[in-house]
């Protein structure tokens, strides 16, 4: 209905492979980058950038990561958690060595950490396949999560086992820290998820992304027309862990201020697929609306017995809600095995071909 | 080649002076030089030449037509669809004072072969393997053929002849010839010293009767004709219009090359035949034009297409559309429309009539054209309601296609407008419109009678469509002259105006009517399959054959209530009441122009068909109720076969005439 | 059409030769002792009833199977192992029997995948799509056109091909091979379940690529009459063995074929 | 020097000179191995007829116990809350069917998958909505199940047996057994085993793949119900359970995915090797190395055979 493609016609391939070639898409682009970047900083709440804005970004770039891997490569992994731990403990790691360093450098450089972790744990999908490769990553979520437990160097000897966020600068702003305040920790993370889903979108819709998606669809085929499985399969796992590894660091840096390995457990790997999975396997707008959903409905759902005054105690409302996610997953499977970004293209096309139904 | 090196650089002369489209090449190239000139959607995008590369390209090529020997005066043939290279054959023939002769790259061999010797073409230039090959089938009978040209090299690596050559070794010959300095001062001088009353193309009417005659058009009929039409809907460069009608005809050669190059426009060729629609809703053309039958095969797409909508969406269609049946039109006309429809109509731009045009790819459209048949009212006010611009105009290929057209503003389904400017209009005693214009032709090639026939001493032409100018100046067209006819009691027959009352139905595709010196009219009826069929699959009415369909009970009541519909209308004009339909048959198989039923523009060939199917139309006036025929049939690679049927007929109801007082009221 | 003679044939220049080739899994002999040669230029066609090691053959060749023992000769290279990127970098490149494209992918990407091998931008460009990355990019796609176009696909180019018909997915398939301007072409049974209009299509897509591309052919196909009038050469397998090879009418009136294809009991 | 010889040298004397130290932590192996093979156990029954990754095998085998506790909780005798926790049992595997599984036929395993993910989610939420999230006792002596232990004197030292140990061992041991019989004796299991080699082959001799897959659901589902039972008497019930059962994974690694008795040598093996290594090489490392030894054993394992223990060596076709 709103688009108005007539009169768009592409005199070179150039703008014919240009990642968003209608001129509306771009337009709607330029229209959510103003909401995120002007309009929630100026209108947002604190309870609503802080619990629910921030979490969701730092999700929705995890999910990108953990989709680089599922979704565009069809390597199945379970030890998301981890790699986002590894991005956290190195980034805290290199706060206390390098102090003086910019922190957002920071923050991105944990991802190599991560993407080299994620690359040794990456080796055995050259050899396993499917649900085995499902071991290999959970091997490396339960041994990371063991050296985040008994290796103490990485939480400083801390008594607590815990790492805890300094305080820190970046242009004469506190960005971390209990005293930053929420708008500017959510304008970088903003930011940093803008630049990274941008770069992960140039990736895909390249050469490499192209060898992601043969290995994926018909991993002999690929062989065959010359692509090294080893070379496209690492480069996924260190892409994949690299994106994981900023959104750990992220999560604990700008979102929860401090963490123990808690943080990092088997649950939120499972978080993170159900993100991918729901939002849709090999879209990157689906690992937005897939950890939307995952992440702000049960914050709704907690809201609601509030608002309309039923008293039902904290503890049997999570359990509800565990009970409506996981029927919600279930339903989802059913009704759209391709997640929310197939609903979303569906609804694309609709407007499209608007009146006509095809 | 480099730019400064080509950029026209011969003497500037004034744009009153041009009298040949190849002088206004070398204008545009400096004027217009890096506007664009053509496009092309091939290898996946729009390739794009400006006028000053397409100067360089058809100069190349004209250069090297003219070391293959292409003189002047010599025939050249132009056979394909509507790419760059055909569209610069033209100008690069014309350059060299040689004639083009575009053929419709349908015909058959034997067409082909007929225009090729008659005109004496020295030199062909086919689009592709296709092409050559029903060229080269003609083998030695085609004496003054010499050189073969083809644009697209695919398939054509084992062809080791003389002949032929691709246009890029012609260009590549061409631009050889640039190395010496005077090739191109040389090449303009030449252009420059064409004259207006030199023979621009030629161009061979299909015709409904006998062998296509050769209309000879000269450089003054062209041009002119393309600047005043120009001037009439206010064109300029910034036009853009997309080339899908055959190049032989008449229509788009003006459109596409005469308007084209006298006002700077630029010309967009689709990727092929199948993608027309999404190529043109890629461009949005601002200028469009189309024969009725694309308008009507469009707006049934359109209706079919929305039955499979859902209940709200449907609903919505069709509330604005009713509305904008109401209002769409005066807002267009600029008449005084009350501000809530306006804003109703406004939304409705929004939800519908928006992306409507949008889907259509006519969001741009400034002016929009029919021609070649009468329109559907309907199906007129369809489109202008929607606030497309669309118009009719009236016009013959003896006449560099403007006869009447209608000046924004005064639009009326049933007329043609008024003269074209510079045209002057006559109704003859006998009713037959006759012209007189710059356009007008010079001649049938090696063809005095016709010519004469056609043409009066003073420059009048006969157009042989019987006709009256309305009490508004407007011109309104019955029927072809010689097919109106009386029944025996002496009302007045116009076939071709019952005819398309009837074909204003989407469901019928074409229709025949007889009466002519009989006692009553009877009408043998095509249906239209996509919309017969769409309608069958929805009221689960199964059929494995067009012929089964056709002769299906249920679609016999449909056609008989839309007959019983135009009787009705009939029965209201005056001089129209008394030939209403009273027997009809549908026939059994479509009308098809490879069996000869239909001109290439695909125009009912009446007495053909009252021969080929004499006993069907004997069994309408016997008053038998069904018939028994066999037809010989052609198919698509030549063989030969027949379908058989027993065809029914029906009688219909007539209606009492009502007097135009009574209607009045 | 003008069929290479005998004589062009013996004075042909060896693209490939495989030598005394023996592959077995696990105690089942997939192909014995097989030798023949293909020449620069040729239609070689490998044929033989169901199970006789015609795939297999052709896996040998791109070093997707490891035979046991014998050699693969390709343009003057020895070799028995090799990983199948090696074989396609070398210019080998092939199509399958049952379709193997990337389902997920359109028409465009993946013929644009057939290119991988031409595509070496490095990591740093590809991030930001930017210069020498999109430059590369541009350049293939042009050539992957020109493809779609000698196809005849253009009307499918942004088609998801797992949306496509059989016979379309075939020429996609087809489409993508070619896109690794090899200069041996493997095409395993690429007529298997078309109707005779799309086999004439094929056929003459294969004939076109051959005379158009100069590009050197080894096709395995069923159907004996396409290849009859395809094939330069046959080599006619049965039960892992090579029974015959030659020339398309020295082929036909061979007994041991005959009594191959009609099932005489061995 | 010193970390070599910790590697190498001093375990294995430590073995050798407390050899009842050794028999006690084999014994503990083989009774952790013995729960691991009986989730790995539900995990292949479900496999092998439906071909559905079911991840939810862990949070079954708490889903049962809670439910065995509950109905005896709200007042019932043991032995009628045994029966009704088994009809829970029977009616989820019926629901999974319905609800889930009909829908998703045809779908990608990864979707499978994901589909007892949820499941597995759900069933906790539901699960500790009724009764309680806090970790409850098994109802063990209820049941009639052996408690005490015996102590053995070996080799100038004791190895302590539970009898409750005992008891799992040797009910894992009749289950065994009569999924063995079942698989080969009766209609409905040589129809399964049908399933599993070929859906269209098993439609085709009138089997009801819908039937089957509740049935093996339900078959899975009593196996969770004694797995419950005897994970529940050792510690306690409760959801912290799955992370163990992740467990059955590596198991499943060694042991084939469609193999029982590949399951039960897998249990065993992981069982075993993980006591061994936490014992006598874990506190090189720090401890705690149980949570990840399995997983890289199975790791390990898979480079050098990826088809698995039982499994065929695997020709891949173009």
């Amino acid at each position: 209905m709103f688009y108005r493609e007539a009169g768009q016609y592409k005199t070179s391939y150039k703008a014919d492979q240009a990642i968003f070639p209608i001129f509306q898409d771009r337009m709607a682009i330029v229209f959510y980058l103003l909401v995120a970047f002007v309009a929630i900083p100026y209108f947002g709440s604190d309870f609503f950038i802080t619990s629910m804005m921030i979490p969701f970004l730092i999700f929705s770039l995890a999910a990108i990561g953990l989709n680089i891997l599922v979704g565009y490569t069809g390597q199945i992994s379970l030890g998301t958690g981890a790699f986002m731990g590894v991005g956290a403990y190195a980034c805290y790691k290199m706060t206390s060595i390098f102090p003086d360093v910019n922190i957002i450098i920071l923050i991105i450089s944990s991802g190599i950490f991560s993407a080299a972790v994620g690359m040794i744990f990456g080796l055995p999908s050259l050899r396993i396949k499917g649900f085995y490769l499902v071991v290999t990553t959970l091997a490396a979520q339960f041994f990371l999560e063991w050296c985040f437990i008994r290796v103490p160097w990485l939480y400083n000897y801390n008594d607590s086992g815990a790492i805890e966020v300094p305080q820190r600068e970046a242009l004469g702003v506190i960005v971390t820290g209990a005293s930053a305040t929420p708008t500017t920790r959510y304008l970088i993370v903003l930011a940093i998820v803008v630049a990274m889903t941008w770069v992960a979108s140039n990736i895909i819709h390249g050469r490499i992304g192209r060898s992601w998606m043969m290995i994926r669809d018909m991993d002999i085929a690929a062989e065959l027309m010359g692509i090294r499985p080893l070379y496209a399969k690492l480069s996924a796992f260190a892409v994949s862990s690299f994106y994981c590894g900023v959104a750990g660091a992220m999560m604990v840096f700008f979102w929860l201020g401090a963490a123990e390995v808690e943080s990092f457990d088997v649950n939120h790997s499972f978080l993170i697929l159900f993100m991918v999975v729901i939002g849709g396997l090999g879209s990157l707008v689906g690992s937005f609306l897939g950890a939307a959903f995952i992440w702000i409905l049960p914050v709704i759902l907690r809201a609601i017995p509030d608002t309309i005054g039923l008293d039902i105690n904290a503890a049997t409302v999570e359990h509800i809600n565990f009970m409506i996610i996981g029927g919600l997953i279930i339903f989802f499977l059913i009704v759209e095995p391709h997640g929310l970004a197939r609903l979303w293209a569906l609804a694309k096309q609709k407007l499209r071909v608007w009146p006509f139904p095809y | 080649m480099s730019a400064d090196k080509s950029a026209a650089r011969g003497e500037v002369r004034s744009i009153d002076s041009l009298v040949t489209f190849p002088q206004y090449l070398l204008l545009n190239a400096r004027r217009f030089a890096t506007r664009p000139a053509m496009r092309h959607k091939n290898y996946g995008i729009w390739q794009s030449w400006t006028w000053l590369q397409m100067h360089e390209e058809i100069r190349a090529f004209s250069l090297g037509l003219k070391e293959l020997g292409l003189d002047k005066g010599q025939k050249i043939a132009i056979i394909g669809a509507n790419r760059p290279r055909l569209y610069w054959t033209f100008c690069a023939a014309q350059a060299l004072g040689a004639v083009p002769v575009p053929i419709y790259s349908d015909s058959i061999a034997e067409e082909m072969e007929y225009v090729l010797e008659h005109a004496e073409t020295v030199m062909a230039v086919c689009q592709d393997q296709e092409q050559i090959d029903k060229v080269l089938s003609m083998g030695k009978k085609l004496k003054t053929l010499k050189t073969i040209i083809y644009d697209e090299p695919r398939g054509m690596r084992d062809y080791d002849l003389d002949e032929l050559r691709s246009f890029e070794d012609v260009q590549k010959l061409g631009e050889k010839t640039l190395g010496s300095k005077d090739a191109a001062d040389e090449w303009e001088k030449n252009i420059y010293q064409a004259k207006g009353d030199d023979l621009a193309v030629m161009l061979y009417t299909s015709g409904t009767t006998g062998r296509p005659k050769g209309v000879m058009l000269s450089n003054d009929n062209m041009v002119k004709t393309a600047i005043s039409a120009n001037e009439f809907d206010h064109f300029d460069e910034t036009e853009q219009i997309v080339a899908y009608l055959p190049l032989a005809w008449v229509g788009d050669h003006v459109f596409s090359y005469g308007q084209a190059f006298t006002a700077g426009y630029c010309v967009c060729c689709p990727e092929s035949a199948e993608t027309v629609n999404e190529d043109r809703r890629e461009i949005a053309p601002t200028y469009f034009f189309a024969p009725p039958r694309v308008f009507e095969i469009m707006l049934t797409a359109i209706m079919v297409r929305m039955e499979d909508a859902g209940t709200f969406k449907k609903k919505m269609f069709h509330y604005f559309l009713d509305h904008a049946s109401k209002v769409g039109e005066k807002i267009l006309n600029g008449e005084k429309v009350a501000v809530f429809d306006r804003i109703k109509y406004f939304i409705g731009e929004l939800m519908v009539y928006g992306p409507l045009k949008n889907r259509l790819g006519f969001t741009n459209v400034k002016v929009g054209y029919t021609a070649g048949e009468a329109i559907g009212p309907e199906i007129f006010r369809f489109y202008r309601s929607l606030g497309i611009n669309l118009k009719q105009l009236y016009g013959q290929t003896e006449a560099s296609v403007y006869i009447s057209a209608q000046p924004d503003g005064e639009i009326r389904a049933e007329t043609v407008g008024r003269p074209s400017p510079g045209v002057e209009i006559e109704i003859a005693d006998s009713g037959e419109v006759m012209y007189r214009s710059p356009g007008v032709f010079v001649g049938y090639y090696k063809n005095e009678k016709s010519t004469k026939e056609t043409k009066t001493k003073d420059g009048w032409v006969h157009t042989g469509d019987a006709g009256f100018i309305d009490d508004n100046g407007h011109l309104r067209i019955i029927d072809r002259a010689k097919d109106v006819g009386k029944l025996i009691d002496g009302s007045m027959f116009a076939p071709k105006y019952i005819e398309n009352k009837l074909k204003f139905f989407p469901n019928v595709k074409e229709a025949v009517a007889f009466g002519d010196g009989r006692e009553f009219v009877g009408v043998i009826v095509n249906i239209d399959l996509t919309s017969v069929g769409n309608w069958a699959e929805r009221n689960n009415i199964a059929y494995a054959s067009y012929q089964e369909l056709a002769a299906h009970p249920q679609v016999y009541k449909m056609m008989a209530e839309h007959i019983e519909q135009v009787n009705r209308d009939l029965s209201g004009e005056e001089m129209m009441a008394g030939a209403q339909i009273s027997r009809f048959l549908v026939l059994h198989k479509e009308l098809d122009a490879d069996d000869g039923e239909l001109t290439r523009t695909l125009k009912v060939r009446r007495n053909f068909i009252s021969e080929r199917y004499a006993p069907l139309i004997e069994a309408i006036y016997d008053g038998s109720t069904e018939k028994y025929v066999d037809t010989e049939v052609i198919f698509e690679d030549g063989r030969k076969g027949s379908i058989s049927a027993t065809v029914e007929v029906r009688d219909v109801k007539v209606f009492a005439p009502v007097s135009h007082k009574e209607a009045a009221e | 059409m003008s069929a290479r003679t005998a004589a062009d044939i013996a004075v042909g220049e060896d693209l490939l030769h495989v030598d005394d080739i023996s592959l077995s899994f696990g105690g089942v002999k997939a192909i014995q002792n097989i030798s023949f040669n293909i020449v620069k230029g040729e239609i070689r066609a490998i044929i033989g009833p169901n199970g006789a090691g015609k795939t297999s053959m052709l896996n040998v060749i791109n070093g997707f199977y490891h035979p046991q023992e014998g050699t693969i000769t390709f343009l003057g290279e020895e070799r028995r192992k090799m990983r199948p990127y090696r074989a396609a970098s070398q210019g080998i490149s092939r199509t399958f029997q049952n379709v193997a494209l990337f389902t997920g992918m359109s028409t465009l990407d993946n013929i644009m995948a057939g290119r991988s091998l031409k595509m070496h931008r490095n990591f740093f460009w590809q991030m930001f799509r930017y210069g020498p990355a999109l430059n590369e990019e541009i350049e293939h796609r042009r050539a992957v056109e020109e493809i779609i176009d000698f196809l005849e696909i253009e009307h499918i180019r942004k088609t998801p091909v797992g949306q496509l018909p059989y016979g379309l997915q075939k020429r996609v398939e087809l489409g993508r091979a070619l896109a690794a301007e090899p200069s041996l072409l493997l095409l395993d049974e690429p007529m298997a379940g078309m109707n005779l209009e799309e086999k004439e299509d094929m056929s003459r897509f294969v004939i076109d690529v051959n005379q158009q591309f100069g590009t050197t052919i080894a096709l395995i196909e069923h159907d004996m009459g396409v290849v009859m009038d395809l094939a330069d050469r046959i080599v006619v397998m049965d039960y892992g063995k090579k029974i015959a090879d030659g020339m398309p009418k020295d082929v036909q009136s061979d007994q041991n074929v005959i009594d191959a294809y009609l099932g005489v009991a061995h | 020097m010193d970390l070599l010889f910790n590697i190498f040298v001093s375990p294995f004397i430590e073995m050798v000179t407390m050899p009842d130290f050794l028999l006690q932590v084999l014994w503990e192996g083989f009774v952790s191995g013995t729960l691991y093979a009986l989730i790995a156990l539900g995990f292949v029954l479900i496999f092998k007829a439906s071909g559905v990754f079911n991840f939810a095998q862990g949070i079954m085998v708490v889903f049962a116990a809670l439910t065995l506790v509950g109905f005896h909780a709200a007042g019932l005798p043991a032995y009628v809350s045994l029966v009704l926790a088994l009809a829970v049992m029977g009616f989820l595997a019926w629901g999974v069917e319905r609800v889930v599984l009909r829908h998703l036929v045809n779908q990608p395993d990864l979707i499978l998958f994901m589909a007892t993910i949820g499941l597995s989610y759900f069933l906790i939420g539901f699960g500790e909505l009724i009764f309680g999230g806090e970790p409850k006792s098994m109802i063990t002596e209820q049941l009639g199940l052996p408690t005490g232990s015996t102590t053995i004197e070996i080799f100038d030292g004791i190895v302590i047996l539970q009898h409750l140990d005992i008891a799992a061992a040797a009910i894992a041991a009749i289950l065994v057994a009569g999924l063995a019989l079942f698989f080969s004796k009766t209609r409905i299991g040589r129809a399964l085993r049908a399933v599993a080699d070929d859906h269209q082959a098993a439609l085709s001799v009138g089997i009801s793949l819908n039937q089957i897959w509740a049935i093996v659901w339900f078959a899975a589902g009593i196996v969770a119900l004694a797995t419950g039972i005897m994970w529940g008497a050792r510690s306690d019930v409760s959801f912290a359970l799955q992370i163990v059962a992740l467990k059955a994974l590596p198991v499943l690694i060694l042991g084939g995915f469609t193999s029982v008795p590949g399951a039960i040598i897998g249990g065993l093996i992981i069982g075993f090797g993980e006591k061994l290594f936490e014992v006598y090489w874990g506190g090189l490392l720090g401890g705690g190395v149980e949570g990840w030894f399995a997983y890289v054993i199975a790791l390990i394992f898979l480079l050098f055979r990826p088809q698995g223990l039982f499994g065929e060596k695997i020709i891949e076709r173009v």
